[in-house]
């Protein structure tokens, strides 16, 4: 298993008061997201549990673009990685951000 | 140990303990009353026919009302594995018989769990794993699936999960690690007398379900018995 | 003096030396060997009927089982490397010489083969250029073919998989060729005559009914959120903007999950009637809700699908059916029908260049293309305008008269961008570049050229390259759909975005798709139990394919 | 979580068999009253996986917790068939254990599994096929406090292995035509027997043997559910107010049951000779049949309702 975290500086907070939510499930090509509002409103950290290694740049990627996109300021992820794709983390993300903005 | 050597063992006076298709159903005089005994023997694998004949002695023996000890003998396969038991609801076949084991243990007959040999996967479950109390000889072999069975489903290498399974007793096979995790109470010694050893058994038996507690103490299931605990904890909350 | 007739006489000396073999033309299970021996010469030209989907595997076994010392360094001219077969022939020296178009299950076998020289090959083609050449220069002596019935004089029933053997018996029959049938069954009447009984020189009564592989049943169970974005992104962006009519589809999860989203996504948009309605296709199993839904007007097949026959005989308003009820299909005429009558193929592919080649070949595969090359290109005899058409032209054309403009065919290629494993889809180099240097192939296997392709759609967005003016925006335009891949990551950002304010590449929200309503919830069917009923419980779909 | 909001809460559109853990949990109780215990946020994860490099869950894969259903309290628990196959665990056996003995005291008004699982995770086989013996010892003592404790099953990953057995201890079943109850899996049957005594890829012969029709029709199942979360809600209500008492006479009466349906059945090769001995006039059909077909069906075969359970 790899760990990587990742610290982001945002420019505002995540809007809505949802204190956290839960997205996904970890299995084959999949993962789950667990979003807590427990930090800083400028601030957003993801940390990454993934079996496979050596993605680190992807990663780094995805979520400095999630961060730009979703400004998830307070917001503290957490991901179990089952092995998935890019683009499904960056959906999963995008559907976390949207149930704690609810 | 042998079958017969237990018995032997435990009923210096005789008993009419029988075995056919390798199913063990009987009773002996034991102390100063009866025990029963149910089981498998000869590595079985217990299919849907021989789990029927098995409860139907339990509840034979529940509706007698006499509240004598019932004994659990197990060397056995796992459950049969066949198209013709599943089509028949082995699933329910082999719950009825744990049912039966649950029921006499709350209507006042002490279930004692003895295993002697082999024991897999729903055998296990539907027999020794039912009873108030589980004992083992040593010798015995419970397990859940051989390691190179489980080095096939898991993909990893037959002897790195030989080298995995000598510090992690939750998956391996084997007395051991059954001990370790609760399942199994207590080892038996084979030098000293059976019938004085099941009597202390029954002697001191407990209320409740303490497998999780012998698991967490004995470092086999470290922590199985906080969990629950907590969920019950949570539960309370209100 | 000239002799003008050899050929002829070859003929009738094999069918002689046949017969011995035969009751007529029926020859039992048994002698397919003694009949093969019999007719066959060392270095004939041989199609063994190795289609997409039906195969002519009792004979095949046959002619694995021959004599080396008699029958060798045959030249098999066959659309499909198929069955195991098909290849051992290669290694006992039964076949020398190859010439084929596509091998999905042996692709690894295949690759292997010639790289140890067992096979020597002419080319891997597409089917309709090896139909083609099969009139030309690669005639076969001998074809050796599958059909569901025959009666004592020849007469041949394909079945709803013709596929490939009016095309085979064509070439062989009329070219001094013989043919020999395996059937499941000798009838006293056939449903209908595919072949009629003076083109079949044998009929072998097989063993076993002839294998059919189910290829084209995708199961909506398995389709994931990103293909159902991709999807919504194609009708929205490409389907509705051209107003694409005339079509075919690739075999994939991407375009099986358009066919669902047609009923529900399309109907919401008001595409009913605008798009989708006469296709050059497979009997999808994917297509039922749309049919049912009244999209669809008509469609002619390539071939079958195994449990859509019951649903064809009940739908002869849509599919090409004969006076018996069941399907006929016909590769070479429905390619044709794909190249020339259609605004646009959709496929997916394994690896996208930064040009916009493509091809499904990977260092240790060489699966063969079938009909994507010849349905994945502009057609330069087309001579009929359509909207769709014209439109691409339009924006295809850079210089030129504008009178003298002519339209182009859609080429779309939809992919993820990251494919099983996390092997990425856009690369700096095929493989198909690396295997040809391998096994000395002086054509690279590229399925589809970049100058064919006009569109490409990830779950980033669509890259519109017709719009693209030159390669530089072309790689990025590329690059800028190609997700986070290495070839994605090393975009020009700022290129990237003035292409996207141009419309070279749309996201998603140019679309005005909401990347989060991609659910499977859109999806006309989530199941194979669901096309079930949607087809009234005529869709019969194979054991594998079911959880009831 | 007051955070938790699945995509779809819609109970009527949800798919059973498509949804999470979660979401059937959320779906299927009242509105909002779903109230989980050790949530995600917890971590309380798998202390073993990381051994076998294997990714864990923040729930090891169950939820459990306090919801009202129509109004009454009942405690849940839900297995998530996609990780690691629904399987047991060290903690993911030790939350529904504990859930059921705090049934014990809380008196709810029933306790409901939601079964999706293969049976014993193999990585922690021990611990998982204990805590299995401790939730029949645990589910035993639950009914016989007089609370029923309801299976439902639809999922993806059937009712496999020692859940099959967990099943058998309920005293309610509700199954959809997804959900499969047996104890060895197909392909443990081939892998172990050949393919000649099971074909574990021809589908429908692993439906007619192990599926919900199947188990509905011989009384291995209470209840047949369309594939929908209100259909399982409906269905769960309606069982909570029939379950059998834990006694002797139930016991005796399955006894018989079981009994009976080994001499009538015990000699069938397929489940289609099962139903048509059962009085099902044309077995052929079942598999194909719709949920209202299937129920009319159903209602003309005395074996499939019973309290012998």
């Amino acid at each position: 298993m790899e760990s990587l975290t990742f610290r982001h500086t945002t420019k505002k907070p995540l809007p809505g008061s949802v204190p956290n939510a839960i997205t996904g499930v970890v299995a084959s090509g999949n993962l789950e997201i667990l979003l807590e509002r427990v930090l800083p409103p400028d601030a957003c950290e993801v940390a990454i549990e993934t079996p496979i290694a050596g993605y680190g740049a992807v990663w780094e990627a995805v979520v400095a673009d999630f961060v730009a996109r979703a400004q998830p300021g307070g917001l503290r992820i957490s991901i179990n990685d089952g092995g998935a794709r890019p683009d499904t983390v960056s959906l999963r993300l995008l559907q976390g951000a949207r149930l704690m903005e609810a | 140990m042998t079958l017969a050597e237990i018995l032997a063992g435990l009923f210096p006076q005789g008993h009419s303990v029988t075995v056919r298709d390798g199913l063990v159903t009987g009773a002996g005089r034991f102390a100063d009353g009866t025990l029963h005994v149910v089981g498998v023997d000869g590595d079985t694998p217990l299919g849907v026919d021989g789990a029927l004949v098995l409860s139907r002695a339990v509840l034979d023996a529940v509706r007698a009302g006499d509240k004598a000890p019932i004994l659990v003998v197990v060397d056995s396969d796992s459950q049969r594995m066949s198209r013709r038991d599943e089509l028949l609801g082995l699933n329910e076949c082999l719950a009825h018989l744990a049912k039966a084991l649950l029921l006499a243990d709350r209507s006042g007959h002490p279930t004692i769990g003895l295993i002697y040999g082999h024991s897999a996967a729903g055998a296990f479950i539907a027999t020794a794993l039912a009873t108030r109390i589980l004992a083992a000889l040593p010798g015995a072999n419970p397990s859940v699936m051989d390691l190179p069975s489980v080095a096939k489903v898991t993909k990893l290498p037959l002897d790195k999960l030989q080298e995995m399974a000598k510090s992690t007793p939750v998956f391996a096979p084997g007395l051991d690690n059954m001990v370790a995790t609760g399942a199994v109470h207590v080892v038996l010694d084979p030098g000293k007398p059976l019938d004085g050893q099941i009597r202390d058994l029954i002697a001191n038996l407990k209320p409740g379900d303490d497998r999780d507690r012998l698991g967490e103490e004995r470092g086999g299931r470290p922590v199985a018995r906080g969990i629950g605990a907590a969920v019950i904890a949570q539960a309370g909350r209100g | 003096m000239t002799e003008w007739r050899a050929e002829r006489q070859a003929r009738d000396a094999r069918i002689q030396a046949g017969r011995a073999h035969a009751d007529g033309k029926v020859v039992p299970a048994g002698s397919v060997i003694d009949l093969l021996e019999a007719v066959l010469r060392p270095g004939d030209r041989v199609c063994l009927e190795g289609d997409n989907q039906k195969q002519a595997d009792c004979l095949a076994r046959g002619l694995a089982a021959c004599d080396p010392g008699k029958i060798h360094d045959l030249h098999m001219v066959q659309s499909g490397i198929v069955l195991p077969e098909h290849l051992d022939v290669f290694e006992t020296g039964i076949a020398k010489r190859l010439d084929y178009s596509y091998s999905g299950p042996q692709g690894a076998r295949i690759a292997k083969m010639l790289y140890g020289g067992q096979i020597q090959l002419g080319a891997v083609h597409t089917y309709l250029e090896l139909f083609a050449r099969y009139f030309v220069d690669l005639t076969p002596h001998v074809a050796l073919i599958a059909g569901v019935s025959a009666d004592r004089d020849g007469n041949l029933y394909t079945g709803p998989n013709t596929e490939d053997t009016p095309t085979v018996v064509e070439a062989t029959a009329f070219k001094n060729g013989v043919v020999i049938a395996q059937v499941n069954q000798i009838v006293d009447t056939v449903p209908r005559v595919d072949i009629p009984g003076d083109r079949i020189d044998f009929v072998v009564e097989a063993d076993t009914p002839f294998y059919v592989e189910p290829l084209f049943t995708r199961d909506p169970a398995a389709m994931t959120e990103t293909q159902i974005l991709i999807a919504m992104m194609a009708i929205k962006g490409i389907y509705a903007e051209y107003g694409i009519r005339r079509l075919n589809h690739g075999i994939g999860f991407g375009t099986a999950a358009i066919e669902l989203l047609l009923p529900t996504y399309g109907e919401k948009l008001g595409l009913k009637g605008q798009i989708c309605t006469h296709w050059a296709l497979n009997p999808h199993p994917t297509l039922i809700p749309a049919i049912e839904s009244g999209w669809v007007k008509q469609v002619h097949c390539f071939g079958s699908e195994v449990g859509m026959d019951r649903y064809i005989r009940a739908r002869p308003d849509i599919f090409f059916t004969g006076a018996d009820g069941s399907l006929r299909s016909n590769r070479a005429f429905c390619q044709t029908a794909g190249l020339y009558a259609c605004d646009m193929f959709i496929g997916a592919t394994l690896q996208i260049d930064l040009m916009g080649h493509s091809s499904t070949i990977t260092q240790s595969r060489v699966a063969g293309f079938g009909g994507a090359p010849n349905m994945g290109s502009d057609p330069h005899g087309r001579r009929h305008p359509s909207d769709a058409w014209m439109k691409a032209g339009r924006e295809g054309q850079i210089v030129g008269d504008p009178a003298l403009m002519r339209g182009r065919k859609l080429v779309v290629q939809l992919v993820e961008t990251f494919g099983e494993k996390l092997v990425p889809t856009f690369v700096e180099t095929l493989d198909a570049l690396e295997l040809a240097k391998k096994i000395g192939l002086e054509l690279a296997p590229v399925m589809i050229y970049a100058d064919d392709v006009t569109h490409i759609v990830t779950e980033e967005g669509i890259a519109n390259l017709l719009l693209c003016r030159d390669a530089d925006e072309r790689e990025q335009a590329i690059r800028g759909v190609a997700g986070y891949t290495d070839v994605g990551r090393g975009r020009d950002r700022a290129k990237v975005e003035e292409l996207r304010a141009r419309g070279v590449i749309r996201r998603p929200e140019d679309l005005g798709i909401e990347p989060l309503d991609a659910d499977r919830a859109l999806l006309a069917a989530k199941s194979i139990k669901e096309l079930v009923h949607w087809s009234g419980g005529l869709y019969e779909p194979p054991a594998k394919f079911r959880n009831w | 979580m007051a955070g938790v909001r699945p995509a779809s809460t819609d109970p009527d559109a949800l798919s059973w068999y498509e949804a999470t853990a979660r979401q059937r949990v959320v779906a299927l109780a009242d509105p909002g009253t779903f109230q989980e215990f050790l949530p995600p946020t917890e971590r309380r994860m798998s202390p073993h996986l990381p051994l076998f490099d294997l990714p864990r869950a923040f729930d090891d894969g169950i939820v459990v917790g306090r919801a009202a259903l129509d109004g009454k309290t009942v405690l849940v628990a839900a297995q998530e068939g996609r990780f690691m196959g629904g399987a047991f665990g060290e903690i993911h056996g030790a939350k529904l254990v504990g859930l059921l003995r705090a049934a014990l005291t809380l008196k709810p008004a029933a306790v409901l599994i939601l079964f999706d699982t293969g049976g014993v995770r193999l990585q922690e086989a021990n611990a998982g096929e204990t805590a299995i013996a401790e939730t029949m010892r645990a589910i035993i003592d639950v009914r016989a406090a007089g609370i029923p404790v309801i299976g439902l099953i639809g999922g993806r990953a059937g009712c496999y292995g020692g859940g099959g057995l967990i099943a058998g201890t309920c005293s309610r079943l509700a199954a959809s035509e997804g959900g499969r109850i047996s104890v060895s899996g197909p392909e443990v049957i081939e892998t172990n027997k050949g393919a000649e005594e099971f074909d574990s890829r021809d589908r429908a012969l692993v439906w007619r043997t192990m599926g919900g029709k199947h188990r509905r029709l011989i009384g291995g199942a209470d209840a047949f559910c369309a594939d929908s979360v209100s259909a399982f809600r409906k269905a769960a209500l309606d069982l909570i107010g029939r379950a059998p008492a834990f006694d002797l006479a139930t016991l005796e009466a399955e006894q018989a049951r079981l009994e009976s349906r080994l001499a009538r059945f015990g000699d069938c090769r397929d489940a289609t000779d099962v139903w048509a001995r059962l009085g099902v006039n044309d077995p052929e059909a079942v598999p194909a049949m719709d949920t209202r077909a299937f129920d009319e069906t159903v209602s003309r075969v005395r074996e499939a309702d019973h309290d012998a359970r």
